[in-house]
């Protein structure tokens, strides 16, 4: 295994294929990123909108989860 | 009953919460794995592999275009499997993966299109040529795009998830349908062109960094499904207790008024 | 493959102790059903015998249709069961639907076709032309069984759909707002079907506004679920 | 509520007699067909030797789209109309009724086209030597397209604008027909054998009649709902 290239310029260039081979790279490492950033971005984006959500109801989650138990009991059972 | 407590796995396996939790901590070995991997393959790909005979330095571009054909098939599957299961035992999680394999899919698939194309270029002289190969690869594009516009398309969330995993398994069966077809079409019109050195015959040298980049996109492939999903369980579970947790952890500053 | 769109609906041991009567006509048990992970309405558990005529109430919204398109298993619910005459409906599938009429909001009726087609189309394969000319005219409908549909108004297409009463074997009607566009007399008609229907030992579980002239009609109201008034 | 309802001939028979009572509705495919191929000689070359050499895959393009055309309201007019709903409650399996639809589609649309294909092949110069191959190839052709385009219809059914996503969802599926259907064709004019795609297209009818009414079937069950 040896470096095929006998400087990086002479790598740049790639003996005239240059631009090809680095435009498949920088777009394939674009892609590959945009794929990562994504759902990082999503993932934080969610976090935070729970949270402000979660401050705008003010303290609903103490609240919230005995009354809908409540309400999930059968209300109104007139057979027979 | 027997079957109750083998099935008990897979159905742990469904929550988003348990997925969440465990993918939590794999995920800090998959970055490292995934970026080793792919550091590696592509300068060796790169710098260090000898270059072809006939094509020059061109046939670089192969270390990225067939593993990013591999996973853009292979995502195809991993995508229909996932809705089928979702179909069959109404497991909410894997829809999750379902919606979340179509974009990785469908970008790994333009990507094999684009360096495949950019690659035809100092090989055929032509960005675009009806490559038996290429155009399997359009078709399957075609696919991702129509599993993509039509989980989008319905105001229900589900019906979009349900209606998208039809069609990801109607498109399954097309697959090979299509690439055998494709591939006797275009035996039949057989275009002068150069042939695309094809892996086997590939001297080792210059194979083996192609199987490191074939895992490294395997575990890229891995690493963007868990983050993808993971976005997606946040997005939907926002109304249970642990996520709210999450956030409130998160962002203690904003939900600090709760307290109060 | 068909398991794909037949799932058997989960077991509720809560409510196995409730000595449920097999010869009741429909048993339903804490019938729920989500839609995009919200519930859509409080658990429902009724029971309806032979002879019963339910009337659903519950406001716009509540989810009445959407309860009588789980009974008529048009729908999957998400939890809880539906039994009919003690079978579960998912195991005696097609022996329920050949027990049950449903009229929904959309009434079927095709427009390419003659009040007199559409009512051959949905009826028994046994209703003989009498019978079919005569359920029409019943419903006010005389003169018009040979037009085409697209040429009668909105009650008319109505009560072509509800001529199916008629001929109908069904031992469960549901109706889903049967009398939308309906004129007096028509509801009139109706109604005393509904009461022979029931009088035969038939039931009728119906969904509408409109109070019933019947004094036999039991209520049963639902409620939308917590969950919905929480997204808005 | 079994009645004559029930069975796929009763589906038949009855969307048989609807597409009757709307004539010029049914007929618009074919007219589409016939209009379509005048713009091809305008549009390429009045030349009959290019245009013998184009109209296999021409005439197979036009097929495909006209098909296409009339297959967003496959179920359109019953899912408005709630016989949609009525059709999921028969007490029978959903798959009779549903080929019962599909075939009665395909003998609106894919058998008259496949009859008026002599006239579009003489119209474009294709050498009498396709005329048989090509009318086989529509006929089968055409019935896999209106199985594998009422899979799309039966998906985007309860969406108001389903139909330009149908042609996105359905034409990738659709290429391995076009492929067959005027590889055929071709081989027929340049004297070779053309039972071999036949023979395909004819397997890719059979898996299609097994496998679309599934994937149709339970299409309506879970997103018609919605």
């Amino acid at each position: 295994m040896t470096f095929q290239f006998n400087s990086l310029q002479e790598m740049w260039a790639m003996a005239g294929h240059g631009p090809y081979v680095w435009t498949a790279v920088l777009v394939s490492v674009a892609v590959l990123c945009w794929l990562l950033a994504k759902p990082i971005m999503q993932h934080r984006q969610a976090l935070k909108s729970i949270a402000r959500n979660l401050q705008r109801d003010g303290g609903q989650l103490d609240k919230e989860q005995p009354k809908k138990k409540n309400q999930s009991t059968p209300v109104s059972e007139d057979n027979k | 009953m027997a079957s109750g407590r083998s099935w008990n796995w897979f159905h742990r396996m469904g929550s988003p919460r348990w997925f969440y939790e465990t993918t939590g901590r794999w995920l800090p070995w998959l970055w490292v794995l995934t970026l080793a991997l792919m550091i590696t393959g592509l300068v060796w790909g790169l710098a260090f592999a000898p270059q072809d005979a006939k094509q020059g330095n061109s046939f670089r571009i192969i270390y990225l275009h067939v593993p990013a054909s591999f996973l853009a098939l292979a995502g195809y599957y991993i995508m229909a499997i996932a809705g089928a299961v979702g179909l069959i035992w109404k497991m909410k999680l894997s829809y999750m993966v379902m919606k979340s394999a179509a974009p990785i899919g469908a970008a790994l698939t333009f990507l094999a299109l684009f360096t495949g194309a950019v690659w035809g270029k100092p090989t055929w002289g032509t960005y675009w040529v009806w490559d038996a190969r290429i155009t399997s690869m359009l078709i399957l594009l075609f696919l991702y795009l129509g599993v993509l516009a039509l989980q989008y398309a319905f105001h229900s969330r589900e019906a979009g998830n349900k209606a998208s995993a039809i069609l990801a398994l109607v498109g399954t069966v097309n697959i090979p349908i299509i690439y055998k077809s494709v591939d006797w079409w275009y035996t039949l019109h057989q275009p002068a062109t150069i042939k695309l050195t094809s892996a086997p015959s590939m001297h080792p040298d210059m194979f083996q960094p192609l199987l490191v980049m074939i895992l490294a996109l395997y575990s890229f492939y891995a690493l963007a499904l868990i983050l993808f999903t993971r976005a997606e369980i946040l997005q939907r579970e926002s109304k249970t207790g642990w996520v709210r947790e999450l956030a409130q952890q998160a962002h203690p500053a904003q939900s600090a008024g709760v307290t109060k | 493959m068909p398991i794909l769109w037949h799932n058997v609906p989960r077991k509720n041991n809560q409510i196995a102790e409730k000595s449920l009567p097999t010869e009741s006509l429909l048993t339903v048990d804490e019938l729920a059903y989500e839609r995009d992970d919200c519930n859509v309405f409080n658990p429902i558990n009724l029971v309806v015998e032979a002879g019963d005529i339910l009337q659903i109430e519950g406001a716009n919204g509540a989810g009445k249709t959407t309860l009588m398109r789980l009974l008529t298993s048009a729908l999957q619910q998400t939890s809880g069961s539906i039994a009919y005459q003690g079978q579960s409906i998912a195991q005696c599938r097609y022996e329920y639907l050949a027990d049950i009429l449903y009229i929904g909001h959309q009434s079927g009726t095709k427009m390419g076709l003659s009040p007199a087609e559409n009512l051959r189309w949905m009826s028994p394969a046994s209703t003989s032309k009498a019978d079919i000319t005569h359920a029409l005219e019943n419903l006010g409908l005389a003169g018009y069984t040979d037009v085409p549909c697209y040429s009668l108004s909105a009650g008319q297409h109505r009560r072509v759909a509800l001529a199916r009463l008629a001929t109908s074997q069904a031992k469960i009607w549901y109706l889903d707002e049967p009398f939308t566009a309906i004129d007096k007399q028509g509801v009139k008609a109706i109604e005393k079907q509904l009461q022979n229907h029931a009088e035969q030992g038939g039931a009728v579980v119906l969904s509408t506004h409109q109070d019933l002239a019947l004094d036999t009609v039991r209520k049963y109201s639902i409620e939308a679920h917590a969950d919905r008034g929480a997204l808005q | 509520m079994m009645g004559a309802s029930g069975g796929f001939s009763a589906y038949v028979r009855r969307d048989l007699l609807l597409a009757y009572r709307r004539r010029g509705e049914a007929a618009s495919p074919i007219i589409f067909f016939l209009l379509v191929s005048t713009l091809i000689p305008l549009g390429v070359s009045p030349d009959s030797a290019r245009l013998a050499e184009l109209a296999p895959g021409i005439i197979w393009v036009m097929a495909l789209l006209a098909t296409l055309l009339s297959t967003e309201s496959l179920f359109a007019s019953d899912y408005q109309d709630g016989s949609l709903e009525q059709m999921l409650i028969t007490p029978q399996l959903l798959v009779l009724p549903v080929l019962g639809k599909v075939t009665a589609h395909w003998l609106v649309t894919g058998l008259p086209l496949t009859l008026v294909s002599p006239v579009i092949g003489v119209m474009l110069s294709l050498p009498t030597a396709g005329t048989v191959p090509m009318m086989a190839s529509l006929a089968l052709g055409t019935a896999c397209l209106s199985l594998i385009g009422a899979v799309g219809a039966a998906l985007t059914v309860s969406l108001r604008k389903g139909g330009l996503l149908l042609s996105v969802l359905v034409i990738p599926l659709y290429m391995p027909v076009i492929i067959f259907g005027s590889a055929s064709v071709q081989s027929a004019i340049d004297g070779l054998n053309w039972f071999g795609p036949l023979a395909v297209l004819g397997a890719m009818l059979s898996a299609a009649i097994v496998l679309c009414p599934l994937a149709i079937a339970g299409a309506l069950r879970l997103v018609s709902n919605n």
